[in-house]
Parts: C-alpha cells; structure tokens; sequence
C-alpha cells in the first residue's frame, strides 16, 4: 500500500491541468439534449481530440493516449476539477470503443475508432426495448439476413443521445425463432440509413434526453455485425460490463457535487437563512460517501492494475453511486427551501436552479444501466451466493 | 368522541372527485400547462358551481357557511386530480379571512369580495411571510398581502409581477413588487398577527390535504402500472421488491390521513394546538407524498421518468405542495418548540385528556 | 367529526384514574419472564380483576365492564399514564379471550373465561412451529382423535408467557394426510397435563421469554376443542386478528415511551452533554409518530363504532408500530452515548439502561406476530391489489 | 499509487483467520462470556505465539516493528471471529504509545513493558477523555490513563475499579477512580495532547477494523441461515425481500473497506489528514456493521432473537464497538468541523492532489 502518486503520475496531473486550464469553455455549453447544445459539444470533444485528450484510455494506436486506469482517474479529477463540458461522446469512448477493440476486425478498428475518437461519429445506445428493459433478453427487434446485408425491423428505446447521434449500437434477433439470449447478434447500424426514424423522448424535465428509434427495413450491411451471429449477448455483456463498472462515474464526479454540496451550505449558513439543524451532518454524510466511492474506486482500480478482475460487484458499485447522487441533490434542495422548486432561468434562481435540474438527473440513476432491483439480484446470487430459485 | 365524517360530508368528497375525474383529466393538467395563464376561468366557473370556492364563505354572503371539517375532503380530490386551479388561495384561504376581516369591523372588504369569490367570478392571490412567492397573482383580483405585522389589500393594478418557473407547471409563482400604503392596509398590530397566522395554518392545512389525494393517487398509477408491466415474463407486480416499496408507500399515507383530519378539526374550531397539529399535518402528509412519489418512479422505470408519461404531473404537485406554505424543516422545527423547548410535557391527544 | 369526549367518556376516564393512583404499586415489578415476578404480575392481575379493570372490554357477564373500544382507549391511556404494570395475561384478555367468546360453547365459556379474567389461569401462544413460522400454514403437530379424547404429539415454539402459563392455545393437525389450512383444529391444552414438557427459550437479553413446548401423547379431552373439527383455521385467523390489529399495542403506549424520549432528550440537552443535532429532528418526528398511530387508532375505532369493519388495515397497523418503536429506542440510545450499551443493574446506568431494554424488546416487533415483510405482502396483495403471482 | 496489500500481509491475515477459526469460535466466546474476566491468558499467549501483540512492537524490543497497515487486516480477522482479548488496548494502543513514549525520551517505561507486551506476558489499559469507561482493566498489569493534558502510568494496585454490565458479553468496562500523582505522569503539556490524540485514534481505527469483520461476519451467517431455512417451500433466500436486505448490507460493508484502509495508512505515516481520516472510518464501518446486525436478524426471525443462536454475539460486537473510541455523532461531527466549518475546500482525495 502506497497511496503517493508516482513522479510520473504526478508529471501527467500537471499536463492535464495545464491543457484543460488553457482550453475549457468559460462559458456553460447549452445542453447537449439540444441539437445546438450537441453541435457545441462535438466541437468540443473535437478540440480535446486534437489536444491528444479526448480518448485518455484508449490504446495510442487508435489516438488515444495509452493511459493506465489510475492515469485515467487522475484526468477525470482534473476533468472534473476544471469544470469541463458533459462527455456527449460518452457511449462511444467508453461503451463500444473498447467492445470494438475487443471484438472487432482490423477493418472495422479502422472503420469506426477514428472517427469515434474525432466525434465525427457519436454513437446512441440501442440496449431497450418497449419489452426489454430489465429483462434485457426479451429483444424483439430483428435482424434478418439476406445476402451481404441485414435487414432490421423493430424498435429500440431509451437510446441515449439518439435524438441527435450518427450511428446506433445494438443487439438484434437474428434467428427469428430464437429464445431468450440465444440467437442475438450485435450490430451498428448508421442512424440516417432508410427505413430509420427517430423519436426523441422528453424526460419530465420536458428536455429531449433520449429517443426511441423504430427499424422498418432498414438494411445494413453485414459487416457492420460485431462478433460473430448469435453471439450478441456474450459482447453485449463486456459493454454493459463496462457501463455497470467504474468506467461511466468517475469518482471526482461526485467529489466535485460533494463539494458544491458543502460550498452551498457554508454560503446558505453565512446568508443567515434557517437551516435544519440536521442538514450538518446530512452534508458531512454525503462528502464522506464521496471520499468512499473514490477510495472505493482506487482500490478496485490497484486490484485491476495487479491483474485482478471486476465483475459481479460493479453492481455495488451502481447502487452506491446512484443513491449517493440522489442523496446529495436531495440535501441541496432542503437546503434551498422554497427556491428549491426553481428551474435554472427563473429570475430569483440566480443560479441555484442547477440543483433541481441534477437532482432530476440523478433521479434516474436507479433506472437506467439495469435497475438497482436488478443489481441488488446480481449482489445476493453472485456475490452473497444467494439461491436463486 | 367521534372521528368519522358525516355522510353529507362524504357525499359532497363524491360529487367533487366525480367531477374532477370526468373534468380535471391529466389530459386538461397538461393542457393548461401549455397556456399563457396555466388557469382556466371557464373550469373555475364550473368548480364555483359545485360550491367549492363556496364553501367556505359564510351562508349571509351567499355561501355555503361550511367550515374546514367539510373543505379536507374536498382539497382531497383536489389533490387527487392535480387540480391547478387557485383553489388554496382563493377558497382556503381568502375566504375564511375575508370573513374573519369582517368579523373584525372591516365589513367592507369582505362585502365587496365574498359574494364574487362565491360565484366564482373573483379570485384572490395571498402572500405570506414564510414565502418570497406568491401563487396565482397574475390571475388575481385582489392580492392579500402580509407586510411586518399589517395585512394589506391590493389592486392588481399596483404591484409589479416577475415570473418564476417552477418545476411544476401547474405551480405559477410570482415575485412581487409592491408599496404598501396606508389605504391598502386591512390589519395590523395584534390583529394583523393573528390573522397572518390563522391564514398561513389554513394554507398549510390546505397542502396537506391535497397531499393525501396526491400520495394516494401516485400509488394508484404505480400498482396500476405494476399490474400491466411485464418483465421476465410476469407482471412486475408479483416481484416483492415492487409489493414492499407500494405497501411502505401505503403505510405513510394511511399513517398521516388522520394527522390531517384532525389539523382540519383543530382549524374550524381555533383550538389552541391549531399550529402544532397543522405542523404535523402538513409534514407527515408531504412525507408521505414525496415517498410515495420516489417509489412510484422506481416502480414505473424508464417510463416514469418521461414528460409523455403523465406520473411526473403527481410528482411535481408533490414537490411543489412540499415547499408551499412553509418547508417540511420549518413545520418540524414549529412542533419542536413546542414539544422539545417546552417546560412543559407537550399535550398528547387522548393521553393528556384532563379528567372531568 | 367531534375530537371531545363525552360526559359518560370522562366520567370513566376520571373513575379509572382514581382506581389506579390509588392501586398502581409505586415499585416496579420484576419481569414476567421470572417465576417471582410472573407470580407479582398475577397478584396485580387479581388485584385489577377485583377492582373491575381486568377485562375492560370483555362483557359484564363474563367478567368484564362491557367497555367499546372508545372507552378501552381511554382506560389504556390511564394505564400507562399510571405506570402500571404490564399484562402478564395479555394472551387472555385480547387474544383467547374474544376468540372463546365468538367460537366457545357456553360450557367452554363458564369453564375458561372467569379464571381467565382472574389470571388462575394464565395462557400461552402456540401458534408456531420450528417449520411454521412466516409459514403458518406448515403446522406439523398433530392431535389424533382417540375416542373422547385427542393425543397430541409435536412441538409449538415461541409460545409467550410459555415458562410459566398453565394453558396453552394452538392449532394441532387432527386429518394427518391433509395439507396447509386443511384439516387443522383449534385446541386448548393444559400445560401439566402429561406428555406435556416445556423448555424456556433465552432472548438475546439472556432473559426467558419464550418456550419451546414438546407434546409426546398428551392427552386433552375432546371438549377442549374451540370450534368444529378441521375448522381450526378460520378460527385461528380471528385470533390473529385480534392481535395484529389494535388490541395488543395500544397507542398509549407509544405515547408514553416517546414522552419518556422528550424527557430524555430535554434531561440530556440540560446535563450539557454535546448532542448530535440532527437529534433533535429525530425525537421531534418521533413524538409526532406516535401522535399519528394515536390518531389512526381513534379513526380505526370510530370507524368500527360505526359499523365498520378492519381486515388486511391491521397490517399497516403492525409495520407502522413496530418500526416506531425501534426508532424511538435507537434515538433514545443515541442520545445516551457511551452509555447506550449499559444494562440496566450497571453501576453507572443510573436508570438509563431500561432504554437498552426497550430496544432488545422492540426488536422482536418486525418479527413477532407475523413478520413486516408478510404485512407488507399482505397490504400490496390485499389493499393495493396487486397480483399475487 | 498503489492500494493493494501485499502478499505478506495477506498471508498474515490468513493465517491470523485460520488460528481464529480453528480456536476462537462461537462456543469460545460464550465460554468466555460466562467466566468472571471474560479473559483466557491461555488464549492470549496463543495470540503471542502467531504475533499478534507483538506487531506494533519495535523489532528492537522483541517486537515486528510492523504498522498498522499490517495491523488492519489482522484486526478484521479478530472482529470476524468476535475475539473477546484486549488486542485494542494493548497490541493497537499501548504498544505504539508506549513506543512514542520512549522516542520523547521516556525509554524507561516501554523498556519495561514493551518486551512483555511482545511475548503476551502483559496486559495494558487504556483510558481516553472520549469515554467514561475503561476496558479491561481488571487484567491489566499497567494502565495509560488520559487526565486533562496529561498521561498517567498506573500500576492496577492504585486505582479503584467498578464494574459495569456491558451488553455484550466480550466487553468488560470499569470505571476506575484514581488519583493522578508526579510519580505516575509520563507525558504532559503539547506532547501528552499529541499522544492522547495519537492513542485515540489508533483505538478508533482499531474499532473500524474490527467492525469490517463483524460486518461481513453477519452477512456471511445471515446468507447461510437464509440459503438452509425454507418457508412456504423454498429456501427464504429466494424471496427478493431477504435477498435486497443482504445485498444493501454487502454495499454498506464493502464501501467501508476502502475507508478503513485508507485510514490505516494515514496513522501509519502520521499524516495530517490522520484524524478526519480515521473518523470516516470509525463512522462508516459501525454504521455498516450495525445496519448488518439489524438486516441479519431481520432474515433470521424470531431464532435470531434467541440466546442459543449465535447471531448475537456479533449483534452486540457491532454495537459496543459502535460506542468505543467515540461514537458515530462524535464522529461526524469531527468530520464536520474539517470539512464543513474550515474555511478553506476540504481535502478530497486525488481530487485535491498539487501537481508536482
């Protein structure tokens, strides 16, 4: 145990700090829920791109920066700490690029990482269904093939960044009279092909956040399957794996609310408001859970470099960040009182409305990325080794 | 002793949920959530018909003479339906102060307004202390507006109004710019005290009571959901982790209901524990809510975090109720002083019955 | 809806609080889970009977003052505002007691309630089994029908007031080849009888307060049966009733133990010991809790005044109480500090330990009496109507 | 960077939970309960054998001159197995103090004692502000005890010692009368400050420690009882309500891990974070094993809440060691007044890392 940074690592902090100091926006970008908002992120994700920063983990071969994952926790500290725009890219560098490093051929590497990395391409999600949510196997949607092509039917929903993103990533029934997680197959399909249209779906902050994006006909070509037919589940898996982990919440993300957390107590104190007195510890609570999910993530990140694995317990790491979340927007808001209901450009705001819009957000961490029911599952038969029947 | 309502005041929750089911669909929510005003005159109109903005307003003034016992029930449904109408300020609120303002030798305020509150053809905005808002004042025709201990009546014409954008469309709060004056002033010292105080326990109560329609209708959707919903080939109602997250939902619910009748019976009749119990009322009953609201998004998934998805509608009336007429931290703090600060052991009801 | 008492309610009131200040003993009596203060709790039993105020609610012609369940209230309320004991007989009084009442032929009524109401005769629970707990239907025991008798054979478990009672209650399968509800009976057992051993069980205290009772072909005479034969369920739902719903935890209760909270936090905040100030909040929500289950209670009973009826509401009832009472306790031992861990004989408790007590008691209240997590299938089953598979 | 253990350190945490496992079971510890010093000097030589007091002793005094990141994982293996010895007050306090001690040239004191700690043949006491009781101090051959500023090497002959009656069996308090002489001061002034703080926060992050193990303990006994005892049919392991209980356990326990680690290495190295560290500590590894003793003994039922089941004895080890060395309030008040009330950010880790 040695919990100092090497000079190294400590060398590359400084690089980090020194480029994003130079290069973060002064001003908030618009939502990326917007097609303004989104073109602006792009840019952005561009401009990291050429500062050698958009893809800190990816091997220096597909123009990433080689970064181990304790390099990588360093640059989301600093990410985070710089005050850096939303990652609208997010599905793309952490989601399919790497299933794509794992499962892809040389040609499709060629194909899609460099433009992944560019942002030229963003990527939606294409996990749910209307009837698979939770129960992830349920998929409908089919991929048919004829010939060099797949031709796909059905519908996929909660497709993040869908409103606006290039391409979908996605598994498909490719054996029509297939069950369950058999018979599925992974496929890329570009959003603008013919027979594609997409919905965006409102969240009840009534922004656009996700889409549902319906298949009629539409045809792809077959080498835009990842892994081989009907092994869909198996690289659905490592994905989602990569989701569920570490690799989506960095840590510093909460340190970074926990600190806002404890900046808007000592400001509402010294404003002379009335506080409930137990508000105190509730905000102390919420900054020590922070530290924990990053001393957490430290030591699975150590575990990880020593040639440990994760598996099953990305799941406490889910339940733990997503009630955190909650947790610290909810603390905000009581110690917001009446103004707690303001949207952000309400004239009396003045700002304090960020806290009601991240709390909506945070409302649906439980939700998305497999309900916390579903990982409190995966915890009791896989970790506790609870029977499961 | 006898805790039950009386069938006409049963019969009158009846006719107002039937109306409110047929009239005030989420449909219509929605609808007025896209309008300049977020009020309807003509669905006020058709409440004054029912009686409610009635209820309160003494038989001589033309209305039903009623008294907070009967109006719970009522502001129930309202609830309920996610009515977004100035119910709470107009016929909660205003109307019983007006009376009281009458009471007190200012019967001409009270002569002018309360025959047209009535007949649905005034609607009165009410300020207090507690908040720096004040709901429904771009649609007023009187504000009551509480300034240090003086309660003043003012003109639409003479105030200054900047919307706020509440999370809850049909929440419409303003900021109000106003000088008061002389003339406009109805109350002061000692009364003016008083009668802040009777109006601000009279808008809590009235949170309150529409938190328990609230509550109780988000747990209708979700186990409706739940019931509809298949994953892994059942419906997810039969997953225990969905049971347990409704019934505790249903145990707080059920568990502030009397807290609430009970504040309502403290109001109609000036008891002295009148701010104590509407303390209670209004914290337990906003706990209750906002739970059950949380669970049913948890229960809903994905879906209930949709604006297409009408859940958010009794989510947002959950949050925005919680906030109104003092936050849950302040009720709290209202009942440990009375409780805890006391020297005195707090008066528990049935336990610290004196005997005859 | 009027909150006041009426006259004849005050009188009583007043009638009560007199008989009590006048007989209550000044001295705590020790613990029914003792011989000595099993034997005290039954003198207190006689001494209540004598006065009137044993079986308040049971009719006069079996013993009782004829009470309605507004006038228990208010009777219950007396009796903790006294201090007085608590009912070593409760078994009788709310539980067997109604249930001989509604099911018992009249010899069956003249042979068991009057020496139920003087507490000559105390009463067990048998409603459990080592395999029928959450599961009450798997009862195993069996009472074989041998000419005018029935032959016992099997084992009851956490039968309370089980080391000392001279009877025990519980349902015995008397059709050996039926199943779940089928083909039980409801049977009423002396304990000296022989083939009749019983074992106390030690809670976590270390205290007895439970027994495992064995039957090896003891023999009760078939008159001790309660209803007909085969019928023991219906019959044992009724009992149940009666003790999940409002009979056993009267609101008083928790009144009286969230009083002693304020007191305690009031005493503690004055011996300038630091407190946490989030506890504050705490007793605060506490004393409004029980405020509520007050409340609820008085609506329940005019509601069943009125003709109404309870049914699967007990089991909000039950979640409701049972979780306050462990709240009110742990906030009480917050409040204590190091203390909190100080059985009540130790030298430096000076009384706070009942507090310790308490809590070990009150944890048994998620347990006992059907498990909160039966009540919450029952109230998502039975009140909210979701399905049951 | 680097947050693993070394292979060293885990052998010697397997072995430290074999040598438990093997000799410190349930029956041990109930035979312990039932005997007056709750204390087996057979037992506490076996500790010695295996090296256990002997850790934090200076190679030079016969010791392993290890740390407490060594220390750590051992003091999780002894909360594991519920071991009833006083390895807090003498291997993870008095040993370390008695070590400072002589480094502030007070050789003369661990000279004596440090050696016969090393080989078991000696016990110390240890008594700090934060408590009113002192454990074990009816076996100590030495007690350190805390006054004012101060701190005292008593002998057991000169103090006056009163049981008290702990809730759990394992925990045997006192309180002692003394009276504090110049023969008996060893430390005063800046320095005995420094030291008390020190010895403090070795016995709060030994607490923790010990809590990691009691946390996963009752885990571990809960999800067997739930795997073998069936209802209606099946193992009550399947109902989702049991299954939920545990997992939210397992996350309270094992996001309290990291915590306390991380607070192992900042007493050893001294940093300045030591004390804000340790609270986390102390703090979020009770409250995950006491949340586990509840959730335990919810899956248990009614065998739970029995004396013959074991469950209670690490029920009640969660508990009492909640309440050593500080209390959760006290905690996180600690922590709040580094974080809350400093008017500089607190320190977040990596987060707040200078670049070179």
């Amino acid at each position: 145990m040695d919990l100092t940074y090497t000079l190294e690592q400590q060398a590359f902090r400084k690089e980090a700090r020194a480029w994003l100091e130079a290069n973060v926006p002064t001003e908030p970008l618009p939502s990326f829920d917007t097609k303004e908002g989104f073109d602006a992120h792009c840019d952005w994700e561009k401009k990291l791109n050429e500062g050698g920063w958009a893809m800190v983990p990816w091997p220096v071969e597909y123009g990433g920066r080689g970064a181990d994952l304790l390099e990588w926790l360093i640059f989301e500290e600093e990410y985070y700490r710089a005050g850096a725009p939303g990652r609208v890219n997010q599905n793309g560098i952490f989601l399919l690029g790497p299933t794509i490093m794992e499962y892809g051929t040389p040609e499709q590497r060629a194909r899609f990482l460099p433009k992944m990395a560019s942002s030229e391409e963003v990527w939606a999600q294409g996990w749910s269904e209307p009837n698979a949510g939770s129960d992830m196997a349920n998929i409908q949607a089919t991929a048919i093939r004829e010939g060099n092509e797949y031709v796909i039917n059905g519908q996929k929903t909660w497709a993040s960044r869908g409103a606006y993103a290039h391409w979908l990533f996605g598994m498909f029934r490719t054996d029509p009279d297939s069950k369950r997680h058999h018979g599925l197959t992974f496929i890329l399909a570009p959003m603008d092909a013919p027979g594609v249209t997409v919905r965006p779906i409102e969240k009840i902050s009534g922004k656009p956040a996700f889409a549902e994006v319906f298949f009629d006909d539409a045809r792809v070509p077959a080498e835009n399957r990842l892994g081989e037919e009907g092994q869909g589940w198996s690289v659905a898996m490592a994905t989602a794996g990569f989701e569920r982990g570490l690799m989506l919440r960095s840590p510093a993300r909460f340190q970074n609310t926990a600190r806002k957390l404890v900046d808007l107590y000592r400001k509402t104190l010294q404003s002379g408001a009335a506080i409930d007195p137990a508000l105190r510890g509730r905000v102390t609570q919420c900054w020590m859970a922070a530290e924990a999910y990053t001393l957490n993530t430290y030591q699975t990140v150590s575990k990880l470099l020593a040639g440990g694995k994760i598996g099953a317990e990305a799941s406490l790491n889910k339940i733990f960040w997503s009630e955190l979340d909650i947790e610290m927007h909810e603390t905000a808001l009581a110690l917001l009182g009446e103004r707690a209901e303001l949207k952000p450009g309400s004239p009396a705001a003045q700002g304090v409305g960020d806290w009601l819009d991240g709390y909506i957000f945070a409302l649906a961490g439980p939700i998305y990325a497999g309900t916390n029911e579903i990982q409190r599952n995966i915890i009791a038969e896989r970790i506790l080794g609870l029977p499961r029947k | 002793m006898e805790f039950n309502f009386s069938e006409d005041q049963e019969l009158l929750q009846q006719t107002v949920r039937d109306f409110l089911e047929g009239e005030c669909t989420a449909e219509h929510v929605r609808q007025l959530w896209n309008t300049e005003t977020g009020r309807s005159a003509e669905f006020w109109a058709k409440l004054a018909e029912i009686g409610v903005p009635a209820l309160l307003v003494p038989e001589e003034a033309g209305g039903l003479g009623m008294d907070e016992r009967d109006l719970v029930l009522v502001l129930e449904e309202t609830g309920r339906a996610a009515l977004a109408e100035p119910v709470i300020s107009t016929a909660a609120v205003a109307a019983p102060l007006l009376r009281e303002l009458a009471q007190s030798g200012k019967p001409g305020l009270a002569e002018k307004w309360l025959g047209r509150i009535a007949e649905g053809a005034a609607i009165v905005a009410v300020g207090h202390g507690q908040s720096p808002f004040v709901s429904d004042a771009h649609v007023a025709d009187l504000l009551l507006l509480a300034h240090a201990d003086e309660i003043h009546a003012v003109e639409p014409g003479s105030v200054d109004l900047t919307a706020e954008k509440s999370n809850d469309g049909s929440q419409r709060i303003f900021s109000v710019d106003w000088t008061p004056v002389g003339e406009t002033r109805v109350a002061e010292g000692e009364l003016g005290r008083e009668l802040q105080a009777a109006s601000f326990d009279r808008g809590a109560l009235a949170c309150a009571a529409q938190q328990l329609g609230v509550g109780q209708r988000l747990i209708e959707m979700a186990v409706l959901y739940a019931s509809q919903r298949t994953q892994f080939g059942v419906a997810i109602g039969t997953f225990q982790a969905i049971k347990h997250r409704l019934a505790n939902a249903k145990v707080k619910v059920e568990y502030s209901r009397s807290v609430v009748y009970r504040a309502a019976n403290s109001v109609a009749l000036h008891l002295p524990t009148r701010s104590v119990d509407v303390s209670m009322a209004k914290l337990t009953a906003s706990e209750a809510a906002t739970f059950a609201a949380k669970e049913a998004l948890q229960v809903y998934g994905a879906i209930g975090y949709t604006y297409e998805e009408d859940l958010h509608i009794w989510m947002k009336r959950a949050w925005s109720l919680d906030l109104a007429f003092g936050t849950g931290a302040w009720h709290r703090e209202r009942v440990a002083g009375a409780v805890v600060d006391s020297a005195l052991p707090a008066e528990s009801f049935g336990y610290s019955a004196p005997t005859a």
